[in-house]
């Protein structure tokens, strides 16, 4: 929370300050700390701001949206007060940046997972699909059973980017293993997660990558009572390092490895364009494996030191050109056949 | 000023008054005691709805669907029933008037009309389905709404994904003779979504008045909702008025929908979870004491809670607060007895 | 899949689903069959859940494994403190229950998240370590064939709810004050002219259900979830007071829809796991076990008469 | 002598209305002691100060020659006292036992100890005479044995003094003097009875005591042996009142309703009413005499449409109503007083205005093109409660919650009789109505009859059969098992029929 000054102060100083560089970051309902896009976004904004000495609510802000119907109006606060540059997190922002971006011409609007053709939107979207390819790898690596899971959130086309190029590093370890599929629906529904979850695994899937938000709490909850009865299961984190989610009480986490995505540097080095005056505004920025913006994390306790290497090469492979990953089921469908 | 107080012509007034006042009042000590001055986060909410015209012009687009999920429950209320279906309502109401606004081609006088008429007879026949259980089979409608609500959520989301040209996540914009969208309007306000809805919304408080008030109509439906066998013994027809107290609070329910998804959106999404304006509805009609001037009241107030707690956030104030002073505002709105008890002892104890 | 599997999946599935629906149903029996309509189910569940996710979080690294099970204690009361507000607003003051149970409901969705942020500096608790884990329980699931199948490698909590039953059945049924509870929510003049305290057993009625929401929601969260978030309730608390309705205001009305729900919901889940069946669009398996209960309820639902008096407030002499 | 109650200077007031004015009572232990007043004078309230459910705004009780305090009804419990309401607190879907037990169950080992109780029970109404099943639920009893569950209520909690608010008003004559037998055996017993009723042959015949109030304030306080019923009526109502019902001879014309071969069933699927014949005539009043659950109520729910009847015919002017909807039956000419004022007669929460047209609000001139006339609806409104000096608070614009029972049902008659029904159906129409309403209702009967209408009087009050009527039908296990001229009509004859015996004149005289 904001205090109040002590002593009123000739406010000059301040208001100098402020014309420097100001920054809006609009979340969607899940909130600056949804362990996903909304906090990663919000990350690099922070980081970016501690190592310039700002303050929050001064030079950086964030409105966090109530419903869908919220982000016109958050996004045009931000706009009023002529912020320099304003950030989104989220597909779902498409729409309401299409008809506010041009209304206020004198903002730079900064917007994560879709693209957008304005001159002052400057677009960043992910290759979801390489990361996740990198962590089929290691779920084909881990399986003993060669059968392995994937649950969605809502049956979006991003969602599918994830699932598309999960199975597709599944298979290109080893096309016998099966992969199982399942969406909630919802990403706030854990119960359903758990559900999901447990049937999966009750017919021999001993891994599941998960792209579910909350929802995916209850596929972690699931797996740690399976691996506290004794079983031998896994699941993949997505968006941050979920490793501490997973962890149990005997210090051991279920989660195998996380596919990270990392809006935190986007969000990052939206604000140094900004600051630089070289914001790329009317372009399209792809974080990618080759940028390091997918991938996984930089620890992986449940990895073998093989595996990581493995997963290494195929890295090198997707970021030298030679393998392809699937965005969609059908480029899955072909990428399959190729194999 | 105690006279006036204590004098009991006035409570209609200012028993919700001071509910409102109370609450605000249970708001700002929740304040201080985080840590934040209530002037700063009060007079963020001020200026979030009154800060500009645009900001005025969204808390208009806020409140428009909560005046009608509030006469949708209100409805219901007045006529013996717990509709806590219109969240579902809403849904399939929306949808539809998407649906007939991609679908069909026609100019403006005629297209907007139909969307409209569209959306409420969507709502209607939602609502049908719990009126009829009810009629028939006297399943309790509180459990058939709950039911069909995410009934309705999962069925429509998937009817969205077949409507032409939709993609996963939405539907195509409808054509612009479908829309609520109005350019004089949003000019007015500083280029907000300002739409033609709250028209429609004020409109149908009249006729939520009108019906339930003058017409022999309404007569008959509030008295089955009160004594279904003395309205049996003067000849009403109990079932069938069931029914039809139902399909209207869906009917109010369903142009609710249409007001968010021709009005504020111009399409209609796939939505994972209910985004609870039926729920908003209930404290909505609540307040405003099922009366349709009420209802319209109550909705402007607890869309400027809604649209001001952004603004709230920006400085600061953690936007649950406006939750916390709207939870305030019902349940001392529900304190109304005790209110009036303690105005006429205010008078009393003068003597 | 063949059928037993199914079956062995489908069971502890339904279990596990089914009991925060029963928990918080039966708080509602208590407060309905006196006298009080209690629509903040929802609510109650709310702050029963952040509050053990809370405590469970707080405890852990002093309490090791016990620290759920204090959760739960914890969860109980502050479903039950927060009820005492609906109580007092509804006995006392004589308000539209509907309105305040309404009100119940706003107030926890906002409470909680803004405590997580004044306790945790986020929108949720800090995930546990320590959840509910499902266990086989002693001696039954040593059963052969029946045993794996319904006491093997399941959350002990279900069958405490399922416990939990047949002693609200006892309670309500065979002893003074169960006799006493039904008579003050079906006719509290008749209770009152003999000499029963109304208000009291008003206020006995609703916090029960508080204390059973919070239970209910504890269980949600720490079987379910690794945290609170504002999505760790999702309606159940609706869904409990459909049970509740659904069950006849009966406990083993309530734990028959509450299992009824826990399997559709599961058959759901487990159906789309099946070849053939998951051609159907996967819509019509969320909606599915929704659909069912509609259809369940016109078939054997009929005539649901709650208590008479429920939803009146009480006042002396009245007629 | 000792007084075992003694009420002094009681004030009470209620919103708007001072319902005891300084009202004194004073009971001797061992007596029966009447409490007579009109409908709304107060005597309710005062007995429910005494219970200990209303505060007294001013006054004091002394219970035994002390002063008490009776703040709630357990106090008056353990003070000995008890009271049998007038609307009966019983839980419906209780048992008797559970009923009687309730807030004093006997226990073993944490549960209700239910066969201890029923025993008890049992035990209690030998010794006194009530004859009740334990184990039945309320909702499935008569009236009258619901009233013997609240007498062992009391009973069975020792009580002392027992308080009767119109205990009466819904029994048919065999448990009126059932009762009458009951009360005499308490007192003996060295119980002390408070009764209040508004039948003046009650009092005469069981009360030693009487004292009156009228509009909240005391009378006085007579001794009932010395004072004629007469005086004792005017002193209530302050004027002179006349009991006989005046009436000239009926002058009956064409048949009106024909009933053949009826059978209803009743809520559990039983044969209420089995093979009725009937035929009513213009200008004539037929009454239907017959003991409670006898198929009374299903036959007058059969003409009105409440309820679907089996088979058999119902002709309304020759016209075949039996399947008929209720609204057309209405527009062919029924009028109906219904039994139970409060479930189908008034929608307790409209206004008395809105009330008075329940049947014609869908009409001109209260409704045109579907739209309400406020004006018309209050101004026939405002006519009725004028002409049936219907009295309330707010006149017509009282929620007739707040109304007093008597002119609640007023009310009812007025907007019935207003219509000009060509067949009148009044189903127990003075239940619990003060003499001054009773005799403005049967004069209102009587003025239907004369203005050549049929009217079907169905009565448990035999005196208000026999006073009223022109023709007696009895009716026994859903048949009419005969029917007489209400001129030679004694009650003994009557009484028997009412038994199920076909042939009284016979049989009559052994
Ligand atoms: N709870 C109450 N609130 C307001 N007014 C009341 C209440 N109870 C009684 N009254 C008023 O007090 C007056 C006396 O009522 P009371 O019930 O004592 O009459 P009563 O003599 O028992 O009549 P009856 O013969 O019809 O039973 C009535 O005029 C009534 O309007
Ligand atoms: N909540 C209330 N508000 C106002 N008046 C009330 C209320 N409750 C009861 N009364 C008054 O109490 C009086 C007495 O009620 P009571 O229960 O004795 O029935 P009653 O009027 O004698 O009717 P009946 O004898 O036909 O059953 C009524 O006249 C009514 O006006
Ligand atoms: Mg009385
Ligand atoms: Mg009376």
């Amino acid at each position: 929370a904001q205090k109040a000054p002590e002593q009123p102060q000739p406010t000059a100083p301040a208001e100098e300050e402020k014309t420097e560089m100001t920054v809006g970051f609009v979340t969607d309902i899940g909130g600056i700390d949804d362990r996903s896009f909304n906090q990663g976004t919000y990350e690099g904004i922070k980081k970016y701001a501690d190592e310039k000495g700002w303050t929050e609510g001064q030079e950086y802000k964030y409105i966090q949206s109530n419903e869908e119907a919220d982000y016109i109006p958050n996004l045009s606060a931000f706009g009023d007060e002529t912020y320099n540059l304003v950030i989104a997190a989220g597909f779902l922002f498409e729409n309401a940046m299409k008809e506010v971006a041009p209304q206020y011409p004198d903002t730079n609007f900064a917007i994560i997972d879709t693209v957008i053709d304005s001159p002052n939107v400057a677009s960043v979207v992910f290759a979801e699909e390489q990361g996740s390819f990198l962590v089929g790898v290691a779920a084909a690596k881990a399986t003993k059973t060669k059968k392995v899971g994937f649950v969605g959130g809502m049956d979006f086309p991003l969602i599918r980017k994830f699932h598309a190029g999960f199975v597709a590093g599944v298979h290109a370890v080893d096309k016998s293993i099966q992969v199982v599929d399942q969406y909630a629906g919802d990403f706030g529904n854990p119960g359903a997660g758990q559900q999901i979850a447990s049937t999966m695994y009750a017919q021999g899937v001993d891994v599941i990558y998960h792209a579910a938000g909350g929802t995916g709490n209850g596929v972690i909850n699931e797996a740690k009572n399976r691996v506290e009865n004794g079983e031998a299961v896994w699941v993949i984190g997505v968006d941050k390092d979920q490793y501490e989610d997973g962890k149990m009480a005997d210090g051991k986490s279920v989660v195998l490895t996380s596919m990270m995505k990392r809006v935190d540097v986007a969000a990052y080095s939206m604000m140094e364009a900004q600051e630089k005056g070289q914001f790329p505004g009317g372009t399209t920025t792809t974080l990618d494996l080759k940028v390091d913006g997918v991938g996984i994390p930089a620890e992986n306790p449940n990895l073998a030191a093989d595996v990581v290497t493995e997963i290494n090469s195929f890295k090198d492979k997707i970021v030298g050109g030679e393998i392809v990953v699937p965005t969609t089921m059908e480029e899955l469908t072909t990428f399959e056949a190729s194999l | 000023m105690i006279k006036f107080l204590s004098n009991e012509k006035n409570h209609v007034f200012l028993v919700p008054l001071i509910s409102v006042l109370l609450g605000f009042l249970a708001g700002a000590i929740i304040m201080m005691i985080t840590g934040i001055n209530p002037a700063d986060g009060y007079r963020a909410l001020v200026k979030g709805v009154l800060g500009n015209p645009r900001k005025f012009g969204e808390w208009i687009v806020t409140a428009t669907p909560l005046i009608l999920t509030g006469l949708a429950i209100g409805f219901g209320f007045r006529t013996g029933l717990f509709n806590i279906g219109v969240e579902g309502q809403l849904i399939v109401g929306s949808f539809a008037a998407v649906a007939v606004g991609i679908l069909i081609e026609a100019p403006r006088i005629i297209h907007l009309p139909l969307v409209l008429i569209a959306a409420a007879a969507a709502g209607a026949l939602w609502a049908f389905i719990p009126g009829f259980l009810k009629a028939r089979y006297r399943v309790h409608e509180v459990v058939v709404t709950i039911m069909l609500n995410y009934t309705a959520l999962h069925m429509i989301n998937y009817a969205i994904k077949a409507l032409p040209g939709s993609s996963m996540t939405r539907t195509i914009d409808i054509h612009m003779s479908a829309t609520l969208n109005n350019a004089f309007l949003s000019g007015i306000t500083g280029r907000s979504r300002l739409h033609l809805g709250i028209f429609i919304a004020l409109v149908m408080a009249v006729v939520f008045w009108y019906i339930i008030e003058k017409t022999s109509f309404g007569y008959e439906l509030r008295a089955v909702g009160f004594n279904p066998d003395a309205s049996q013994y003067a000849g009403m027809r109990v079932n069938r008025n069931i029914v039809y107290s139902m399909m209207i609070s869906g009917a109010f329910a369903g142009l609710a929908g249409a007001m968010i998804s021709i009005g504020t959106f111009n399409y209609a999404r796939v939505i994972g979870a209910f985004e609870g304006y039926g729920m908003d509805g209930i404290a909505v009609a609540l307040l405003g004491s099922n009366s349709g001037l009420g209802i319209v009241i109550a909705g402007f107030l607890f869309g400027a809670l809604k649209a001001g707690s952004s603004s709230m956030a920006l400085a600061s104030v953690p936007k649950e607060i406006a939750e916390i002073i709207m939870a305030f505002i019902v349940l001392f709105a529900a304190m109304n007895y005790g209110i009036k008890v303690l105005l006429q002892r205010l008078g009393k104890e003068r003597k | 899949m063949d059928f037993m599997q199914i079956i062995s999946i489908i069971l502890p599935l339904t279990l596990a689903s089914a009991a925060p629906i029963i928990a918080a149903s039966l708080g509602g029996l208590f407060s309905e069959r006196s006298g009080v309509v209690n629509v903040g189910l929802e609510g109650l569940m709310m702050i029963g859940a952040f509050t053990a996710a809370t405590t469970t979080v707080l405890v852990e690294a002093s309490m090791g494994a016990m620290s759920p099970w204090i959760g739960i204690l914890t969860g109980i009361m502050a479903g039950g403190l927060l009820s005492i507000i609906h109580a007092y607003v509804s006995i006392n003051l004589r308000a539209d229950q509907v309105i305040s149970g309404t009100a119940i409901n706003l107030l926890a969705g906002g409470m909680t998240i803004y405590l997580a942020q004044i306790i945790f500096k986020q929108q949720r608790t800090v995930a546990f370590l320590y959840g509910i884990k499902k266990q086989d329980i002693p001696v039954l699931s040593q059963i052969p064939v029946l045993g794996k199948l319904f006491f093997g490698k399941v959350h002990l909590t279900s069958y405490l709810i399922i416990l939990t039953v047949f002693i609200v059945w006892y309670v309500v049924y065979k002893t003074p004050f169960g006799l006493r509870l039904r008579a003050v929510g079906e006719h509290p003049g008749a209770a009152d002219s003999m000499g029963i305290n109304v208000y009291r057993m008003r206020y006995i009625g609703v916090i029960l259900s508080g204390m059973l929401a919070g239970l209910g929601g504890s269980i949600m969260v720490l079987t379910q979830d690794i945290q609170y978030t504002y999505a760790t309730i999702h309606g159940t608390g609706f869904i409990a007071l459909a049970a509740l309705i659904f069950g006849k205001w009966h406990p083993i009305g309530v734990l028959l829809a509450g299992l009824f729900f826990g399997f559709s919901q599961a058959l759901g889940v487990v159906a789309y796991q099946i070849p053939l069946l998951n051609k159907l669009p996967q819509e019509f398996f969320w909606a599915f076990p929704y659909i069912l209960t509609v259809i369940a309820l016109v078939i054997f639902s009929g005539k649901a008469v709650g208590p008479k008096a429920a939803g009146q407030p009480y006042e002396k002499g009245e007629r | 002598m000792e007084y075992i109650i003694e009420m002094l200077n009681i004030r009470k007031e209620f919103p708007g209305i001072v319902a005891n004015d300084n009202i004194t009572l004073r009971v001797k232990k061992g007596e029966i002691h009447a409490l007579l007043g009109e409908n709304g004078a107060g005597k309710s309230t005062l007995m429910s100060v005494l219970f200990g459910l209303y505060q007294p705004e001013k006054g004091e009780i002394k219970v035994r020659g002390k002063n008490v305090n009776i703040s709630k009804p357990n106090v008056a419990n353990e003070l000995g006292i008890g009271m049998v309401h007038q609307h009966f607190k019983l839980v419906h879907n209780f048992t008797v036992t559970e009923n009687i037990i309730l807030g004093q169950e006997p226990i073993k080992g944490g549960r209700i100890d239910i066969e201890k109780a029923t025993r008890e029970i049992e035990q209690l109404s030998k010794e006194y005479g009530l004859e009740v099943d334990p184990s039945s639920k309320i909702e499935d009893i008569t009236v009258g044995m619901q009233q013997r569950v609240e007498i062992l209520k009391m009973l069975y909690r020792n009580a002392e003094i027992l308080i009767f608010d119109e205990p009466t008003a819904a029994l048919t004559p065999q448990e009126i003097t059932e009762l009458m037998h009951i009360m005499k055996r308490l007192v003996e017993e060295g119980k002390s009875i408070i009764l209040i009723t508004h039948k003046l042959k009650e009092i005469k015949e069981a009360a030693d005591q009487c004292t009156i109030i009228r509009r909240g304030k005391y009378i006085d306080t007579v001794d009932v042996k010395t004072t004629s019923a007469d005086t004792m009526a005017s002193m209530m109502v302050g004027r002179e009142v006349n009991f006989t019902v005046n009436k000239d001879q009926a002058d009956p014309k064409d048949v009106v309703l024909k009933i053949s071969d009826l059978v209803v069933k009743d809520s559990r699927g039983l044969k209420a009413v089995d093979g009725l014949n009937l035929e009513i005539r213009r200008g004539e009043i037929l009454g239907i005499a017959g003991v409670d659950g006898n198929g009374q109520t299903e036959l007058l729910e059969a003409i009105s449409g409440l309820k679907e009847a089996e088979s058999g015919s119902i002709q309304l002017l020759g016209k075949d109503i039996k399947k008929m909807p209720i609204r057309q039956r209405t527009e062919l000419g029924i009028g109906h007083i219904p039994q139970d004022r409060h479930k189908h007669g008034l929608i307790l929460d409209f206004k008395l205005a809105e009330n008075m047209v329940l049947q014609t609000y869908y009409k001109a001139p209260y409704s045109k093109h579907g739209i309400l006339n406020e004006a018309a609806i209050n101004e026939k409104a405002t006519k009725l409660i004028e002409e049936f000096d219907v009295r309330s608070g707010q006149g017509i614009h009282t929620k007739t919650r707040a109304m007093s029972g008597g002119n609640q049902q007023k009310a009812i008659i007025a907007r019935e009789v207003d219509r000009s029904p060509e067949m009148l159906i009044a189903g127990q129409p003075t239940r619990g109505l003060d003499v001054g309403a009773i005799e403005f209702i049967h004069r209102k009967l009587i003025e239907e009859r004369d203005k050549g209408r049929a009217v079907l009087l169905v009565s448990l009050e035999l005196d208000e059969v026999m006073n009223v009527s022109d023709r007696i039908a009895v009716i026994f296990e859903g048949r009419i098992v005969g029917i007489v001229d209400a001129k030679d009509a004694t009650e003994n004859q009557l009484g028997l029929m009412m038994a199920g015996i076909e042939d009284p004149g016979k049989e009559g005289d052994q």
